[in-house]
């Protein structure tokens, strides 16, 4: 199971941590089957995703994920993050195993929720 | 500058002892014939396995013609476990294990099971150590085996193989003639004293890459009158207890491996130990959450397996690395499967616990410098990774409150 | 003055190449982690034994993926043929092989037979072929395994295995799915061109330790959705197919042997064939009663076979050993079996020449003065025998009656 | 199967090799499973044994137990050659491997046999 060096640089230097004050969109997903968490707090604005913060419990690629998902869409248009696919997150990390790939699902899926939970006019919690 | 790079995983594997490699090149190169030729390289290569085969008994106190050399301890145990269980299966089709085993030994039962054997798997409590009186209260009379480890490999509690021995010894003159008793020994052979009189067990499994000698070498102490099906066939070799050219310059360095753990045993286990207890000293006084995990006077002295709390393990683990220090996890991502390490989940800790921990396991070559770069190391890498988890900001806001509210 | 030395049994075994030594010395020592590890000296492992399955692969025109690293050849073997045994029962129980298969292969199957198997042993002629009639007409709906050896370790003769391999594709079109074909490479890789596809065969088991690396390393071509039940279980090594810890420093010697072995094929037949040619021509002019085993031409080009008649192969032996030559026998003495090697029986020689044969085996480092040094000592030793021997006494006076009537 | 240099000296020089063309009590025994042959020729005047030569065919052992028979006996008294074990031959060739044994039977065989034949006044061939 070998990682990329920018995975383990994520891991060693994660991007984006924390959480916004002042997040417009929040989402807290868990992965059912291992119970790994990712925790995504965004400002949206005009259109575009002004800040976001990462927060993530797990296994190595659910950490890695949650940090090159957070720093890949900062300042990134709303539409165009709908339109990231596990792929684009793999592809940040140089790759990923093919039984980590639920690694990046998670990131998706937490990235859709949040964006959904504020279009919403609500936040997930 | 160089990375330093400070190897704590000696129960995954050790480093070849440069006497080993001595002791071995000239098998490779000189003296390489076949221990089954009856001519002069021939001889040469069948009296170094023969002395090998004197080193390794005597490390465990057996007689030489009791040691099957194999190709390491899985084979070791797959060998002792189902050998035994088709040579006895006409007698009864019961086994006792316990819930901490090796994968392999819970692989070997797990495969049995399927075939309409029946397992039971004794408890461990939340110390990690099997009870003599559930020993006893599972034996039956279609009992043909019990395997259980005498040292664990993630936490290092040493099971009570003595007790289970003279048990087991009762039984068969109580009538059980058939029921027979194993122990893996690959975790505690080299770092505790063993012997295969007083623990009265009739197999033993040994791998050579625990003990300083290179990975693919392993043996079975395998007690005179005990029967067991081969498992590889098609050969006279090993007394026809494996088949296949014995791998002489392997079996060359876990002989000469097993005299030197012999000969240096009370020096390694001080010298471990200091390092062990030095380390969890230092991690106690400087990390807080932290769990540590099995009986802290009964396991083996070189290592120390902790639960961090609110991280999980293979992230830490990938942390160390990045600063050269490498330790191992039982934790479910790392090792391929889903379930976090069984054997923390047996001795009684929740997933979380189960899923951050880590086992250091210390060697021969380790040092006090070596400890204290992991005690500057380890208490940054588990606070960058608490800083990530949801898990940490929720139970330190939990805290907060409780403190605010008081 | 020191003996002389020369070491003609490379079908037993080779010295380990020191380009390989070189290889493999830094995973033992420095390199030493275990690849199942996540940190860096597991990631160091296990990319290492991942490129020695690669040269493993390209050797026998494989995937990577289809390579399977176990302890040795009779390993191989054990796995293809029981495994796929135990994956097959449920359509059916006949397996056809050949009468001069190695040890290992006659081993499994007669352990198979002996739980109600049906084996078919193919004969060999006096030339020590299959044929290939012989196969099609032993093909039945119940078989679900053809193992046939690609070349025999005592004579060196080449099986029609790519013949077999189409035999087995259109056998499967014709609705026998379940048929599969492994072949025993041991003696061929390394001393003939050897590709899996033009084999057309599922599995084929290799050595290392024939191939100039050290005893203890082999491995399994397992063709890409073929499967087997795995023999020794209870770990993820090897993508479940074969359990424990792998041998690194072995594989990463076997991966270089393999490698090194393709890049010198051509070279390393035309030494050993110049060599064996030119002592089967001296033997041919300096001793009488000699009778050269196996067919000539379709053989490998390292071995040369041959019975001494009126005298028995373990004496010679000896004898030769005595200054300094080795070389093996088929002789049921030196194999600690009662029967006379089946290999030269089935190729219907008498007993006596069946006790008379010896094989010798050229390897690469043997120069021209190794075989003039054995031409120069085989006469004399063959001839002190013959002169102790009571067959050897009766045929010369025989003979001398013969002359004298005529 | 390690043969000891007493062993192997035999079998490079085998003493007392052949026939006595003035024997008087030959015998040539087979080891019926293996089929190895021991063929041994004695000159036995005034209750000794003269001369000893042997033929053998078979494994190693049979062709060295042969020579250390022969050279053993030459000049012995007949009743104390009569007196000669398995384990006497074994021990002159220091020891023999537990599955070789046969080859000392065979020769103490031979030996009865030869002497046996010369006391009925005949030859047993
Ligand atoms: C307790 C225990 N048993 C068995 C084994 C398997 O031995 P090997 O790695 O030689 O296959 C190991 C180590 O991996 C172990 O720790
Ligand atoms: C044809 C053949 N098959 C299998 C084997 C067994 O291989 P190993 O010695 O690696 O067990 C050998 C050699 O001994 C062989 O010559």
């Amino acid at each position: 199971m070998p990682y990329s060096s920018i995975f383990k640089d994520h891991l060693a230097n994660p991007r984006n941590v924390g959480e916004l004050a002042d997040a417009s969109a929040v989402a807290e997903e868990t992965n059912p089957v291992c119970g790994d968490r990712l925790r995504l707090s965004l400002r949206l604005r005009d259109g575009r995703i002004e800040a976001a913060r990462f927060l993530a419990y797990g296994c190595a690629p659910t950490l890695a994920c949650g940090s090159a998902l957070a720093e890949m869409i900062e300042g990134m248009k709303i539409e165009e993050a709908l339109r990231l696919t596990r792929q684009d997150i793999a592809r940040a990390l140089d790759g990923l195993p093919a039984r980590k790939q639920h690694a990046a699902a998670l990131a998706i899926e937490t990235l859709q929720a949040a964006i959904k939970a504020e279009f919403r006019g609500q936040n997930s919690e | 500058m160089a990375l330093r790079r400070v190897y704590l995983d000696h129960s995954a594997t050790t480093p070849v002892d440069r006497r080993v490699v001595e002791a071995m090149l000239p098998y490779l190169t000189e003296k390489f014939g076949n221990a089954s030729s009856v001519h002069f390289f021939g001889q040469e290569a069948r009296a170094a396995v023969d002395r090998a085969r004197r080193e390794v008994a005597s490390m465990v106190g057996a007689r030489p013609n009791e040691v099957v050399f194999l190709s390491g301890g899985t084979e070791a145990n797959n060998l002792a476990i189902r050998g035994v269980a088709e040579a006895s299966e006409n007698y009864g089709r019961h086994i006792i294990t316990s819930e901490i085993e090796h994968s392999s030994v819970r692989g070997i039962c797990d495969a049995l099971e399927k075939k309409g054997w029946k397992i039971t798997r004794l408890p461990v409590y939340d110390d990690g150590i099997v009870r003599i009186e559930d020993v006893r209260a599972s034996v039956r009379p279609d009992t043909v085996l019990i395997t259980v480890m005498l040292a664990n490999n993630e936490i290092g509690t040493i099971q009570p193989i003595a007790e289970i021995g003279s048990l087991v010894r009762k039984e068969r003159e109580k009538g059980n003639r058939h029921l027979r008793f194993h122990t893996d020994a690959v975790q505690a052979a080299g770092r505790m004293h063993v012997d295969v009189e007083s623990l009265g067990c009739d197999m033993l499994s040994l791998s050579a890459h625990k003990l300083y000698a290179p990975k693919g070498a392993g043996a079975l102490f395998l007690r005179r009158g005990v029967r067991l099906v081969a498992q590889n066939v098609g050969g006279h070799q090993e007394r026809e207890r494996r088949a296949g050219t014995e791998s002489v310059a392997g079996i060359v360095a876990f002989g000469a491996a097993a005299r030197i753990a012999g000969e240096e045993l009370d020096e390694r286990v001080a010298h471990v130990r200091a390092l062990r207890n030095r380390f969890e000293a230092g991690v106690a006084a400087r990390i807080e959450d932290v769990v540590f995990n099995g009986n802290r006077e009964r396991r083996l002295p070189h290592l120390s397996n902790i639960s961090f709390r609110y991280i999980e393990g293979e992230g830490l683990l990938i942390n160390l690395d990045l600063q050269g220090v490498a330790v191992s996890t039982g934790s479910a991502c790392s090792s391929g499967s889903l379930e976090p390490s069984p054997v923390i989940r047996a001795i009684g800790r929740d997933d979380e616990l189960a899923r951050g921990s880590i086992r250091f396991s210390f060697g021969k070559d380790n040092s006090v410098e070596d400890v204290d770069y992991v005690l500057e190391v380890l208490p940054r890498a588990v606070a960058n990774l608490r800083r990530l988890s949801p898990l940490y900001q929720k139970a330190t806001q939990a805290r907060a409150c409780e403190s605010e509210t008081v």
